[in-house]
């Protein structure tokens, strides 16, 4: 029941970031929608596998936690340079 | 002579063919070997003619091309009668051809010769070929070869009439020929050559043996029925040895021969003439043949008004076939005979013509009677003979036809062969006339000016062929009848 | 389930109810942090809304979660499970703000002007 | 030892060219990849013809990967009707190799000659795969291997314009196998099974269910999207065109062939030809279809400048007779089609390899291009004449006995229509063989041609072309052992099916 | 993007547990969902996180494709060589049984396994490398190859 | 109940991924569609989990999530990033067979089984329980995909190994370095 509960709950957020990211309107909010969408998707099949009583399932929801930051940093990039095997720029640490 | 030997003898020139496309560099050496090779093969061939008289009848099967259907050969006498000629006639063309082609100074003279081994390999071949298919191949062959011998001179007039050429007779044989054969095949289940035909109790109808007569008639574009006749002009853009061994006997009387062979071994006699599934091809071929004769009449070109003649002079033999009757059929392997050395003839002094004096237009002929008088005596000889007139071979071969005609109460077919008669004598008499009669022009030459020895003499030869012939019809025409059945 | 009011049945009371407010928090906050990103009017605070809720749901909910899972295979996995996201997630959207800032994405300053900041 | 070898050979005419090509990859050098390939296709020809003589004897040869029995495991199936399209692929295939090394080595750089060899490896043991696989998902799976590989073999044609057609045909290709596997997923959700056999033995209980209907559909036109059949051509001409001259050969002879194969396979075996042709109108609208294809192939043909894309589109006629053959479901008919089927890919693989000679010559394809070569290089152009009169039908040519064998068929079948539609497709194709043959013969050489364009392929090139003509007119004058086999492999199939 | 210096830590921080659980899917795969291909994937994700962080040449310098050009032809080779090992034990084609006499099975998986694992991922890699590194900015000289392509094949056939 | 929630997920991720699907093939900017196919492939993952193939769901997780987007956005590196227009008459064929494709599908699946009931064929062909009980005890591995895809059918797999290879190497001799320099002309870089 409360894994139900819980899966209800992060549907609904689901849903709710779905719109964000078909809205957009900046190319950043889908950006972010996409990404927070992974991590409800790392919720949603942990929860199922609690559910199902599956708990194997586990190894997809930390599969999901490990490759979703890869699609988010390949499209960060390629919105910085317009390409993915530029190394960058060393000397720049202007940041932090 | 042992039965293996037909496929040797049609294999005879294409090996042979070998050793002329070597030596193309040595011109003589190269024409010495056609020549032996021709003489070879008329040796080869004269040999089957006294079993074949004797009633044998040879036949040997090379291999199966389809389950039940072979590459085989089969001699009868009209088969043996059509190779006899090509046999006969070959090595005198290649003498003839030698002549023209160096005194023209014609180019791809080795791939001419090639050529015409191979052309008449394949007339050999389907003069042996015991059943359709195998007659097929070797049809398709010759349309293969002599289309390089009608494209001989690569310019435009000849690319174009090489194209309409090679076009009609292979639609036609591919469009018609092939699918009849297949449907025979279908319905018959046999497409041997058989005496009495092979669609006895098949059960084929009337209305639908009509229709397949016609797929023949007309998928045998070689025998240049109207409308498809145009391949037959247009392939006079050729040198003259080609017109004359090929478009006068070879290739036109492989048409003819085929009609006549699906008349009688395939349809049978008996059979056209219950069903009367002919009867329509004989208005067509009269049609062809008076519409020739007088298309004839207009055509200034002397080998192309030779072409119409020849269109004509084939439907006579379309004609003795459609009829349905074992005399008018007999009769028209008597005329390919008659007209092969008729028209030969004629082609030949074309060519002897044109070589002598460089002119080949019926208008500037005018007095070259009296410069090449040899010439201009066997032309006339030819042509008197394609008239019909005695003592000349094709006097038999049209009176035996109009006896057909009679024997199947075809009364109206006489008055055809009337009337093309006159036309013939318009046509083909005003050449001579002309040079004999008429004075020459300014340019003409004034002394004796024959064509080189090597184009004269197989003229002659073959004019002396129309007298002798006259005498030998008769048995000509048993020995053939022999195997149409007996001839009424 | 409530066989005897044994230590050990007491204990599986109380992580029942733990973990049960622990989803039904972690729940509720990402549907507020959903309805943030909706609502809110301009990207940084979008990421603001989404950055913490997200995270704190997660966390939340996976606590839940690992609340009932026995001590295994199955407690590591979530465990890293939650340590990978929380190491990721924030960074992913740092360099996501950071990058929208160099591009010139400006937040909406003015309260009147209720339009989301865009420049592309 | 040697019997075990026999028994393997199914598996190991797969595996063998399927692992020669990560070998070639591994070898990483031009003449190394290329020995290999000869190698790998020609031990595949040699196991292909020893297969095709075991399912003469025993009428079907069956292997079960994994010792697995059939259904539980892949059953590998091989009676006379793949074993012939497999002679067909291998065949062809050993053939390339020879004709290959200098004709790619002209046309793609010497880096990535490895690769290209490795890819044609990959293409030929999914080719094999489809054809020896008695498992419906299995067909899919090599199905894939090779189209993978043929879509970037084509890419790799000399011209720009490669990328563009390889690109076309993956997409229809995609939409084609996924047209299929939607096919085979609706199958074996009504059966449970993947196993051709058994999904034979197990499909007349649920003929009457619409799943199993619109499977058929999803397989039919997923497999007429591979080979070709008129609405869903427009992939091949520019494949076949810009494709490499080894490559145009190898999968004009194969590619096309082997979907068909492929879907009467489905057609016949699996579902039956009670069911196909009898319950569901496949027949008519299969003939349609190839009628239409027949007609529109070659009438596009006539209007091409070059020869490739002219042959590319002679082929889509050629493929009309074909499927027209099957279409008539008849022991004739399936005999026929099958027959058309070797001799075609004999014929287009001897014409694509005699053009792609002349193009190793002038490097360029255009008809114009090739005027004069008749006597430039007379045994290429001699080759080439040999496979355009087989391709019109001319008597003692594999052409010929097509031809006659569709014929027949089609008479016996009463469809007159298609009939006539045949032959006007071949008269047809005297047009535009006869351009090609009046170019090469007729027209004298361009003045501005040096003297170094003279002079004939190289001889690995001619040997290949004209191995294929030899075996051309071998068929031409003596077909009767094709026609046995293609017979029995008709009656088995339409035998078989019901 | 080495400017990132958050990103670049957290990704170093993640790439080496990212290769960890690709060995887990790779050898757990016979007790939980994954196998060869999945492991083959994530390994090959993590390698390529190396690259978008680091670029491709650095990457390339860490995996060589020699390496992956090498890997994915042996990855296929010790696949198709298990089948043709259990031939050459006198089983059929991918008989595991014959590998040994007790679990033959279980080895076989793991080998076949291992096969696709390498192959795909090298593949994976090998595809991004040429994707990638054919990018804009990574190689500055082949922009004049982007303006001539299309006459590059001026002198090919036309 | 469990039954009740997964048909509600089960329909609730059909709706999401309608959603996904109408939003990529309008969209014209391939950027925000790469993005959204990475999304795509995390809802189709989802759904898959909720059917229970956890095998699935995994490589379409690292595959689809992961790599393609990857991928793509490394393509749009080469090319253009947006979708150049097409011309309505090609749009109307595209429209026309996705029509009549989904008209058939739904055609076909009038007559299907029910969805999870027991009866269905495929639960009652003998390959149910070689694969299921029986690979137990044959294979002895608890990961019955595993078995089925190594074992049972390997040879399969054998092919998806070649075909993920083909990929490859078409990949590297389509866009591997030295393209350019073809008949003796050398490359220049490297």
């Amino acid at each position: 029941m409360m894994y139900a509960a819980g899966l209800a709950g992060v549907a609904v957020t689901m849903l709710l970031i779905l719109i964000r990211v078909l809205l957009g309107p900046t190319v950043y909010d889908r950006i972010l929608g996409i990404n927070l969408f992974g991590t409800k998707t790392v919720l949603v099949i942990a929860l199922l596998a609690f559910l199902g009583g599956r708990t194997d399932y586990l190894d997809l929801a930390l599969t999901y936690a490990l490759i979703n930051f890869i699609g988010t940093v390949a499209v960060l990039k390629f919105m910085q340079y317009g390409d993915l095997g530029w190394a960058g720029d060393v000397e720049d640490d202007s940041d932090v | 002579m042992s039965d293996v030997w037909l496929a040797w003898l049609v294999a005879w020139p294409v090996v042979m063919a070998l050793p002329v496309a070597l030596f193309g560099r040595w011109p003589n050496l190269r024409e010495a070997i056609s020549l032996a090779t021709g003489v070879a093969l008329l040796v080869g061939v004269a040999t089957f003619i006294g079993p074949v008289a004797a009633g044998a009848r040879p036949s040997f099967s090379v291999f199966s091309i389809l389950p039940g259907l072979d590459l085989a050969f089969a001699l009868e006498p009209f088969g043996l009668i059509f190779a006899l000629i090509a046999a006969a006639l070959w090595p005198l063309t290649t003498l003839y051809a030698a002549g023209y082609m160096r005194g023209n100074d014609e180019p791809h003279q080795t791939r001419f010769f090639v050529c015409f081994a191979l052309a008449i390999s394949a007339a050999i071949g389907m003069a042996f070929s015991a059943n359709l298919l195998t007659l097929f191949v070797f049809y398709e062959m010759m349309t293969l070869t002599t289309y390089p011998l009608v494209t001989h001179h690569q310019d435009v007039e000849s690319r174009d009439s090489g194209r309409v050429y090679i076009g009609i007779l292979m639609v036609t044989s591919i469009g018609l020929f092939l699918p009849a054969i297949v449907i025979t095949w279908l319905i018959a289940g046999n497409v041997d050559f058989t005496p009495g035909g092979v669609f006895a109790d098949t059960g084929l109808g009337g209305l639908a043996a009509m229709g397949l007569y016609g797929a023949f008639i007309y998928g045998v574009g070689k025998a240049a029925v109207m409308p498809i006749h145009r391949w037959l002009p247009a392939a006079m853009v050729a040198p003259t040895p080609v017109s004359a061994l090929l478009h006068a006997v070879a290739v036109v009387k492989a048409g003819a021969f085929t009609v006549l062979k699906i008349t009688v071994y395939i349809f049978g006699i008996d059979f056209l003439q219950v069903t009367g599934a002919s009867e329509p091809f004989v208005w067509l071929a009269s049609f062809t043949l008076l519409a020739a004769s007088i298309v004839a009449i207009y055509c200034d070109n002397l080998k192309k008004r030779l072409a119409y003649s020849t269109i004509g002079q084939l439907s006579y033999i379309v004609l003795g076939a459609a009829m349905a009757s074992r005399l008018g059929a007999a009769a028209g392997g008597l005329h390919i005979v008659a007209h092969a050395f008729g028209k030969i003839t004629l082609f030949f002094c074309a060519g002897a013509i044109y070589t002598a004096v460089h002119r080949k237009y019926v208008s500037q002929l005018n007095g070259l009677g009296r410069a090449m008088p040899l010439t201009f005596a066997a032309f006339t000889v030819a042509a008197l003979s394609l008239i019909g007139l005695p003592p000349l071979a094709g006097a038999w071969s049209k009176w035996y036809l109009m006896s057909g005609a009679l024997d199947v109460d075809m009364q109206i077919v006489l008055g055809v062969l009337a009337v093309s008669s006159l036309l013939n004598i318009v046509y083909l008499l005003d050449i001579p006339a002309r040079a004999f009669f008429l004075p020459a022009d300014d340019q003409a030459p004034r002394g004796f000016s024959e064509a080189p020895a090597a184009c004269v003499i197989p003229l002659m030869i073959t004019a002396t062929g129309c007298v002798v012939l006259f005498f030998y019809a008769r048995p000509i025409l048993d020995f053939i009848a022999g195997s149409f059945g007996s001839t009424a | 389930m409530f066989e005897a009011f044994g230590q050990a049945g007491l204990w599986a009371t109380v992580a029942h109810a733990l973990s049960w407010a622990c989803i039904g928090a972690g729940a509720l906050l990402c549907i507020v942090g959903g309805i943030g990103m909706l609502r809110l009017p301009d990207l940084y605070t979008r990421v603001h809304a989404a950055s913490v809720a997200d995270t704190g749901g997660m966390l939340l909910i996976l606590l839940g979660l690992l609340i009932q899972a026995s001590i295994g295979l199955v407690a590591i996995k979530l465990v890293l499970i939650i340590a990978f996201l929380l190491i990721t997630s924030p960074t992913a959207t740092h360099a996501m703000a950071r990058a929208a800032r160099q591009d010139g994405v400006d937040p909406v300053i003015d309260d009147d002007n209720d339009d989301q900041g865009r420049t592309r | 030892m040697i019997t075990a070898f026999f028994n393997q050979m199914p598996v190991l005419v797969v595996v063998v060219p399927l692992l020669a090509a990560p070998l070639c990859v591994l070898a990483h050098r031009a003449f190394a990849a290329w020995l290999l390939y000869v190698l790998a296709s020609w031990s595949a020809f040699g196991m292909a013809f020893l297969l095709f003589v075991q399912a003469k004897i025993a009428g079907q040869v069956s292997y079960a990967v994994g010792d697995w029995a059939p259904p539980f495991g892949i059953e590998l199936v091989i009676d006379t009707y793949s074993a012939l399209v497999l002679l067909l692929v291998t065949g062809v295939a050993a053939l390339t190799g020879i004709y290959a090394r200098k004709s790619i080595a002209s046309e793609i750089t010497i880096e990535r000659e490895y690769l290209v060899f490795a890819l044609m490896l990959l293409c030929l043991a999914g080719l094999i795969g489809i054809t020896v696989t008695g498992d419906a998902f299995n067909l899919f799976v090599f199905l894939e291997i090779s189209s993978l590989s043929s879509y970037a073999l084509i890419a790799m044609g000399p011209k720009r314009r490669a990328l563009l057609s390889s690109f076309q045909y993956l997409i229809m290709g995609t939409v084609g196998g996924t047209f299929l596997l939607i096919g085979i997923g609706l199958i074996f959700m009504m059966t449970g099974t993947l196993n051709m056999a058994d999904l034979a033995e197990r499909l007349p209980g649920v003929y009457d269910t619409r799943t199993v209907q619109a499977g058929l559909a999803f397989v039919v036109v997923g497999l007429s999207l591979k080979a070709a059949l008129m609405p869903a051509h427009i992939w091949l001409p520019n494949a076949y065109t810009y494709a490499p001259s080894t490559v145009s050969a190898f999968i004009a002879a194969t590619a096309t062939k082997v979907a068909v194969y492929a879907l009467f396979r489905f057609v016949f075996t699996i579902f039956g030809v009670g069911y196909a042709f009898g319950s569901l109108p496949l027949g008519t609208l299969l003939l349609t279809l190839a009628a239409i294809s027949m007609i529109a192939g070659s009438l596009a043909s006539i209007f091409q400048t070059d020869v490739k894309r002219l042959l590319a589109w002679s082929s889509v006629a050629q493929m009309g007779y074909i499927v027209a053959g099957f279409a008539l479901a008849s022991t004739a008919g399936v005999s026929a089609g099958l027959v058309h089927l070797l001799n075609h890919g004999i014929i287009k693989g001897a014409l694509f390899m005699a053009v792609g000679a002349m193009i190793w010559r002038v490097r360029a394809s255009s008809i114009n291009d090739l005027a004069g070569l008749g006597r430039a290089m007379p045994l290429t152009s001699a080759a080439f004449v040999v496979g355009g009169l087989s391709l019109i039908g001319v008597p003692a040519t594999a052409g010929f006995i097509s031809k006659w064998a569709l014929l027949s068929a089609l008479f016996e079948a009463g469809r007159y229509g298609v009939m006539a539609v045949l032959l006007v497709a071949s008269l047809l194709s005297i047009i535009y063989v006869g351009r090609v043959i009046e170019a090469l013969y007729f027209r004298p050489l361009p003045d501005d041609v040096s003297h170094h364009q003279h002079g004939e392929a190289p001889l690995g090139m001619q040997v290949a072309t004209w191995a294929l003509i030899a075996i051309n007119i071998a068929i031409g004058v003596h077909a009767t052992p094709e026609l046995e086999a293609t017979g029995r492999a008709a009656a088995l199939l339409v035998g078989g099916g019901t | 993007m080495r400017e990132h210096t958050v990103l670049r830590i957290v990704s170093q921080f993640v790439i080496a547990p990212i290769l960890l659980y690709a060995f887990y899917v790779q050898f757990h795969g016979e007790y939980s969902p994954g196998g060869g291909f999945q492991a083959g994937v994530i390994l090959a994700t993590a390698i390529i996180l190396y690259g978008l962080i680091f670029g491709v040449e650095a990457a390339r310098v860490a995996v060589p494709p020699t390496l992956l050009r090498i890997g994915a032809s042996l990855g296929l080779l010790i696949y198709g060589g298990t089948g043709v090992a259990t031939i050459l034990l006198g089983g059929n084609f991918l008989d595991y049984d014959r590998l040994a006499a007790h679990g033959g099975q279980y080895y076989g998986l793991i080998v076949i396994e291992l096969g696709v694992g390498i192959t795909v991922a090298s593949v994976m890699i090998a595809i991004f490398y040429v994707f990638a590194g054919r990018g804009r900015q990574n190689n500055p000289d082949e922009d004049e190859d982007h303006g001539q392509a299309d006459d590059y094949d001026a002198d090919d056939i036309t | 109940m469990t039954i009740t929630a997964s048909l509600a997920l089960n329909f609730g991720m059909l709706v999401f991924l309608t959603a996904v699907a109408l939003a990529l093939a309008r969209w014209r900017h391939l950027f925000p569609v790469a993005m959204l196919t990475g999304l795509f492939s995390l809802l189709s993952a989802s759904l898959f989990t909720v059917l229970s193939a956890p095998d699935v769901a995994l490589t379409e997780a690292a595959v689809g999530a992961g790599i393609t987007t990857v991928l793509f956005l490394a393509t749009f590196g080469l090319t253009r990033a947006r979708e150049k227009p097409v011309e309505p008459s090609r749009r109307l064929i595209g429209l026309a067979v996705t029509v009549i494709t989904g008209a058939i599908l739904i055609y076909a699946s009038l007559d299907m089984p029910h969805f999870g009931s027991p009866d269905t064929p495929v639960q009652q062909h003998p390959l149910r329980d070689k694969y299921l009980v029986d690979s137990q005890h044959e294979i002895h591995i608890p990961n019955t995909v595993t078995a089925v895809l190594g074992s049972y059918r390997g040879y399969d797999t054998l092919g998806e190994v070649a075909v993920v290879f083909t990929a490859g190497m078409g990949a590297l001799m389509l866009l591997g370095r030295g393209r350019r320099g073809r008949r003796g002309r050398k490359r220049t870089k490297e």
